[in-house]
């Protein structure tokens, strides 16, 4: 196993450790394995609650700061929290006007926040809602669409509805934006190389030395097809092909496009396979707001990239752009 | 024949003891088609349940504790499922200090009807739910201890064999397709490896 | 070669064709291969250029923005720009106050841009100086300090003089800042696997399973030894302990620390190393400004770290924590 | 016996042709200590060379155009080298139609020296540099064209066998260390396939 890392079982504790330490007025950690806002949560404000497994940095607990989340549960790598730490959570996050649980459809972190939610509603009187992020085109046929998994949309939803909740909307809204920001997402992606989870040592999957998979998922999960590394053009057609069948974009549409790194993934190529997507999106006549290009919700060290199109309409653009703030996403306003 | 707080106190001992033995194979079972966690989960969830304090007056709040212990150090699919299976439990139970025998049958399908709003999964899929299914009506109207004992072995291994053939429809062993056909559903396994450790 | 490109040979050229589509508020290419600023160099203030092989996004084309660089020349993967378009970049950066070339102690890029001085001197009476950033300990003992080869220092500097060129500084002022951050930076480098220069096609260098390489250099130039993977607090450890050899740090001394993955190491294994270092530092009493976690000079998809220390004074830390804005990093005023 | 700006042109050609013909094998020397560019830097640079316009009256002029044509296409050591070096010829032959063969020697060794100053390099370690030395000393005084080719051949065979089984001690060789005894220096070798094809 080709990792910078001591004992296995400490990787996640030391992680935050270390995240902790290099930015103080960021992150706390108000809890074991709960990442927060230093400061506690607003009053009057809707607290933004995600989680899921470790590994995927930024995602999740990066997110973590101003027109973005309050605060998330941190699992072991790509494993759920259990559902006591996203009670815990929920209760960081909670400044009197409500929590919305805002993440990616995995099974394991939709029963643990479900049971977390039950529980600070029981125990706690904290009103929740949930918007779970389905965004990849390829982990089900579009009548099923509820069970897609979630990629690299939850970015988009994480930074619209925070941005929504930053200016104080309430529970209602900021929760019907972020739903409609997730019903707007389509992601795919696409696998070199696979990472290892430090616990099992070993890679999370096996690929031939000139072999991709299109549509892997961001944990090994099988994709569409395997096949030859194709050229950055052709790779890049294939994914916009899917996306596009899947929510078509006509003229005069607008949207914002991440192509996103997996990890070891360098943003040279990230650049090289922008050129072509946003050639393609030319050519139809549909408008691109601030693409974004880099590392925004990976799988550790794996080789791979993800395409993610959100479609947006004035009240999605305008939040999209407004300001965010966090260790690995400074944005100044836009608007 | 009744079971009280006690009975679980014990219950939960010798649980914690078989899964702990059983760790390694359930982890190996897991890992084929998943990430081979199964074992840890059930033995960390049973050794957390066993260091806690009972109650011993309230069935409910009894089955609440152990449910709160797996919520604490499990947070895999299969460990919040218990949880869950056990918080429907101690909601039937709640303010009792012992249930008829003859009720266990209605404590497993309360736990089944949670777990499968949970996980939103249904019978049929090869999954933990379905051997409940079948322990619930295997055991219904079952009044000594090991009557329900042999009826609940002899439903655990006919659904084990029931589903061997089927592929995986949910969790984590529902991406490996058809690779799942002629393994056992390691949840399933779980819930042969739980019983056998209670009888033992 | 697992790598998302089209032809090789096209390689640099769409990259920068994506880089400059994705942010063309941020990047212009007024010259084949002269990444600047769009709207052209600012009347009186001192222009800074750099320049050297691609593949190490952000180092160089990212760092063109403000308060940090004026334009850079971009060379083939690894190898440098030529004499002819350093020429055109220090043309462009020019606004009629000078221009310090800023960059790393390589060879190549040394001539290169030695000759385009004499050139733009000679054709454009331009003045101009030099800062070579030589911070790599493990490259030459302290005795040939000068014969060191540049890594992480590089972003000090460029964010540095950049602030103190923003803040309308003559030449001789920016370069003597400039000058001073390169004394005061060391850095040290370790490596777990290789990347592949897309025309070379294979691997820079090869690597057993288990094996780790400290003190390799940026393009997988040898380091001190060669050993089987060691836990992260020891490699940490003996990282830094190089680093201290080299510039010893007392009680109340301030430095930034900047904990880099050269590609494919993920920003968790990073947070694990920074925590030690932390550690370290703490322990000697040593004040830590600004730690930079992240990936901000890299070789493509290599796997490794490098940490570099820079010692800093009261200016020094003033201008490090000026605001900057680029693409790849955008720093509030922390002043 | 001179030097005029049509001999080099005919040089030109010349230099173009045989840097193709030995491009592979250039690359493959080099790339067995360095990045393998050493035959794609000469064949480009002399064929950018080969298509620029010279001037006819002005020598100093003719090796400033071949100078800025390696500028502009090759940005590897070599090619940087061969730019300072021809343009120190450059330099020396300023404003003159024609230089004597007897100030060859002179252009050789203006060359070396700018090429150091360039290359913070000294003489003995294994490069280009310790060639163009040899060759400077081996043609002074010489005035006839048969001669400085027969002089220049000797020399260049020497130095490379003089210097074969010692380390690299410049440019991107030196990081392999030992590993280069044994092997020539592709610069090195770079002149003698220059001069085999200057005289073809
Ligand atoms: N949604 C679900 N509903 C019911 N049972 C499930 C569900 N998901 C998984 N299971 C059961 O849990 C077992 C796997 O448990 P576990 O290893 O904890 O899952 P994971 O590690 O993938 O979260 C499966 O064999 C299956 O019996
Ligand atoms: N600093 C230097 N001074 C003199 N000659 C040098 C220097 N560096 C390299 N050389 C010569 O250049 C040759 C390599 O040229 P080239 O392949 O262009 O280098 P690179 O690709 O490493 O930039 C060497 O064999 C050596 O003769
Ligand atoms: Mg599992
Ligand atoms: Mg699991
Ligand atoms: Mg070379
Ligand atoms: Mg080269």
């Amino acid at each position: 196993m080709k990792k910078i890392l001591n004992d296995p079982t400490d990787f996640v504790d030391e992680m935050l450790d270390g995240l902790i330490a290099a930015h103080p007025d960021a992150y706390s950690l108000p809890h074991p394995r709960v990442v927060a806002r230093p400061g506690g949560a607003k009053e009057g404000k809707v607290g933004i609650v995600s989680g899921g497994g470790s590994g995927h940095l930024p995602v999740f607990a990066g997110y973590v700061g101003h027109g973005l989340l309050d605060a998330v549960a941190v699992g072991d790598v790509f494993a759920s929290p259990s559902a006591d730490q996203m009670a815990d959570c929920m209760r960081v996050a909670h400044g009197g006007a409500g929590v919305l649980r805002l993440y990616g459809n995995y099974g394991g972190d939709v029963m643990n926040f479900d049971m977390a939610g039950e529980t600070v509603e029981f125990e706690d009187d904290i009103e929740s809602t949930t918007v779970l992020l389905a965004d990849d085109v390829v982990s089900a046929p579009p009548e099923e669409a509820a069970k897609r998994r979630g990629t690299g949309g939850m970015v988009y939803a994480f930074k619209i509805a925070g941005a929504c909740a930053e200016a104080m909307g309430d529970l209602a809204h900021v929760t019907g934006i972020a739903q409609r920001t997730a019903d707007n997402c389509r992601s795919i992606g696409m696998a070199l190389t696979p990472c290892t989870v430090p616990q099992a040592g070993k890679p999370t999957f096996m690929i031939g030395e000139d072999e991709m998979e299109m549509g892997m998922g961001l944990h090994g999960e099988p994709g569409i097809w395997r096949d030859t590394l194709k050229p950055a053009d052709a790779i890049t057609d294939e994914m916009m092909d899917r996306l596009l069948a899947d929510m078509p974009l006509k003229h005069g549409d607008r949207c914002s496009i991440m192509v996103n790194s997996l990890g070891a993934t360098p943003p040279e190529e990230l650049y090289i396979m922008y050129r072509r997507a946003k050639d393609r999106l030319d050519g139809d006549g549909v408008v691109i707001s601030m693409p974004l290009i880099g590392r925004y919700a990976t799988s550790m060290e794996m080789t791979g990239a993800t395409i993610t199109l959100c479609k947006l309409d004035d009240e999605l653009e305008n939040l999209l752009r407004k300001p965010c703030h966090c260790a690995f996403w400074v944005q100044h306003d836009l608007t | 024949m009744t079971l009280d707080c006690h009975d679980l106190v014990r219950a939960t001992r010798r649980l914690a003891a078989a899964t702990a033995a059983a760790k390694d194979t359930l982890n190996a079972q897991d890992g084929k088609l998943g990430d081979g966690d199964l074992g840890i989960t059930l033995a960390n969830g049973w050794a957390e349940a066993d260091s806690a304090e009972l109650p011993t007056d309230d069935l409910g709040r009894a089955f609440m504790v152990l449910s709160k212990a797996f919520q604490r150090v499990s947070a895999s699919s299969y460990g919040t499922l218990l949880a869950t299976g056990l918080m429907a439990a101690a909601r039937a139970a709640k303010g009792r200090e012992s249930i008829e025998m003859t009720e266990i049958s209605g404590l497993l399908a309360a736990a089944r009807d949670a777990m499968m709003a949970r996980g939103r999964g249904e019978l049929g899929q090869k999954s933990v739910l379905d051997v409940l299914d079948a322990l619930a009506a295997a055991t219904a109207d079952l009044a000594e201890r090991e009557e329900i004992a042999r009826a609940a072995r002899i439903s655990v291994d006919r659904t084990l064999e029931g589903f061997r053939q089927r592929p995986a429809g949910l969790g984590r062993a529902r991406m490996y397709g058809d690779a799942s056909i002629g393994l056992d559903d390691p949840g399933m396994l779980a819930v042969k490896i739980m019983l056998d450790g209670l009888m033992a």
